[in-house]
């Protein structure tokens, strides 16, 4: 999976393509942990665009961040969800703990 | 029932080889006219029983894991297999959210029931997991 | 030079199976960053010498054909190997246009060769025959 | 691989899509020599648009065509050739006897 991250209003935005699988999962446990440090922002983006393919692992990735987030006082959004990706998260009970948007545009912008 | 076709793959028990190994079993799937939410639940449900034998069979040490793919007329079956640290107790462990590492969430086995239409695990503490998984589909002519 | 992956599969001899092979080889191709183009390249050597093993090989009739594949600092290796009837002549076999079949063009070797940095084929008439092939890349970090 | 065959002008269309090895082959060859005799042109389109492979065993029912083509008074063209096919194709030889063209378009309407 490649991941890119940025900042925008007070969200760190991961921006991630590939397979969310157990491989995955560890380069996106650091890569979020150590932009969480770095950039201020107390809430998490996730762009899923890209992602073809999740499992339990990735799903597992996602939840400990959102704990971590949580416990800053932030919350996690997730958008551009592929079926596959959402339908897993939904099934994990995600759905239940996480913002859901179509787009990043919908998302910051409200549109 | 007759056999249709069957492909064996043994690999290290490396995390970047779960992907192959999703892969594998989803082009292995192509020989039926599933549907791409039907391809999907087979990725998934490979994938955790794959991941499974990496993180708990063999806790990230060096190991060997073997998937066995076949075709009947109407049904594929997956077999995973490694031999590695084993289940103590292969109920608990298939209950939802039920998992020995902190970090994890228990859904393994969850997804591997709801993505397939029979599963069947046997293990032995020390010797080692079998986990087989069966899809179904209505009997095709196959090309 | 020290092995960072193995996967080895194997498989019944149908022709069905050669595309299933070819994908695999691409997806254990993939721990590297490989073009597009070369990732092909691997994917006509792999079809080349697994249907050769169906093809002439086993002569379409039922043999097990294995494709193992490695991961070295600086190379891949793939190896096709079949227990069927063997080559005679292996040099006669690899001339560019030679073929023991009418309707084939006798390219599979001159493929192999053309796409693949190294060739070996091992052949004895009868016992079957083993076609190993590197594919070398510039070192490059594994994640 | 998937196969349709149609006619237009003089030439038997066939399109395909998928991969072309040793697998497809028996079943191309199959369906362009009961096109053939059933459709009364004698010259044979290939159209492969949606062919993402070819090896030594496509090359090869290629040309066995060719061949009986040839017999025909016919003539062969090639459309819509991914990069992957058309290297192969140019490698084996086959440029030489075959007239190739971007599309259908410019195949039939010199467009
Ligand atoms: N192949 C295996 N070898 C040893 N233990 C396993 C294996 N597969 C599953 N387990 C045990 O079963 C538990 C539940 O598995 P699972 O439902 O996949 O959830 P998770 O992987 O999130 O822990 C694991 O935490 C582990 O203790
Ligand atoms: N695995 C094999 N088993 C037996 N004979 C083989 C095998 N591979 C190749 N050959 C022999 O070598 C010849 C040349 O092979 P190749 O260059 O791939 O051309 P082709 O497959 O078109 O005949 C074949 O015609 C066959 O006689």
């Amino acid at each position: 999976m490649k991941i890119s991250t940025h900042v925008r209003k007070e969200y760190l935005v991961i921006r991630a393509e590939g397979e969310f699988d157990v491989h995955a999962a560890d380069e996106f446990k650091q890569t979020v942990d150590n932009a969480l440090e770095t950039c201020g922002a107390r809430n998490l983006a996730l762009s899923f665009k890209g992602v073809t393919f999740i499992d339990s692992s990735g799903v597992g990735a996602i939840l400990s961040r959102y704990k971590r987030v949580q416990q800053l006082g932030g919350e996690v959004v997730v958008m551009n969800l592929q079926p596959q990706v959402a339908r897993v998260l939904e099934l994990s009970g995600l759905f239940r703990l996480l913002k859901v948007y179509q787009s990043e545009k919908q998302a910051f912008e409200g549109a | 029932m007759a056999r249709r076709n069957r492909m064996s793959m043994t690999f290290d028990s490396r995390s970047e080889n779960v992907g192959i190994a999703r892969v594998a079993a989803a082009a292995f799937s192509a020989q039926i006219e599933f549907t791409l939410p039907e391809i999907e639940e087979i990725k998934v449900a490979i994938s955790e029983a794959v991941s499974n034998a990496v993180i708990h069979g063999y806790s990230d040490q060096e190991g060997q894991i073997e998937l066995a793919m076949e075709l009947y007329e109407t049904h594929l079956e997956y077999t995973v297999i490694d031999w590695g640290k084993g289940i103590a107790d292969v109920e608990q462990a298939r209950q939802p959210a039920w998992s020995t590492e902190p970090e994890r969430m228990g859904l393994g086995f969850v997804f591997m029931e709801s993505f397939m239409d029979e599963i069947e695990v046997t293990s032995a503490l020390g010797k080692g997991t079998t986990v087989r998984m069966v899809k179904k589909f209505d009997a095709v002519p196959i090309h």
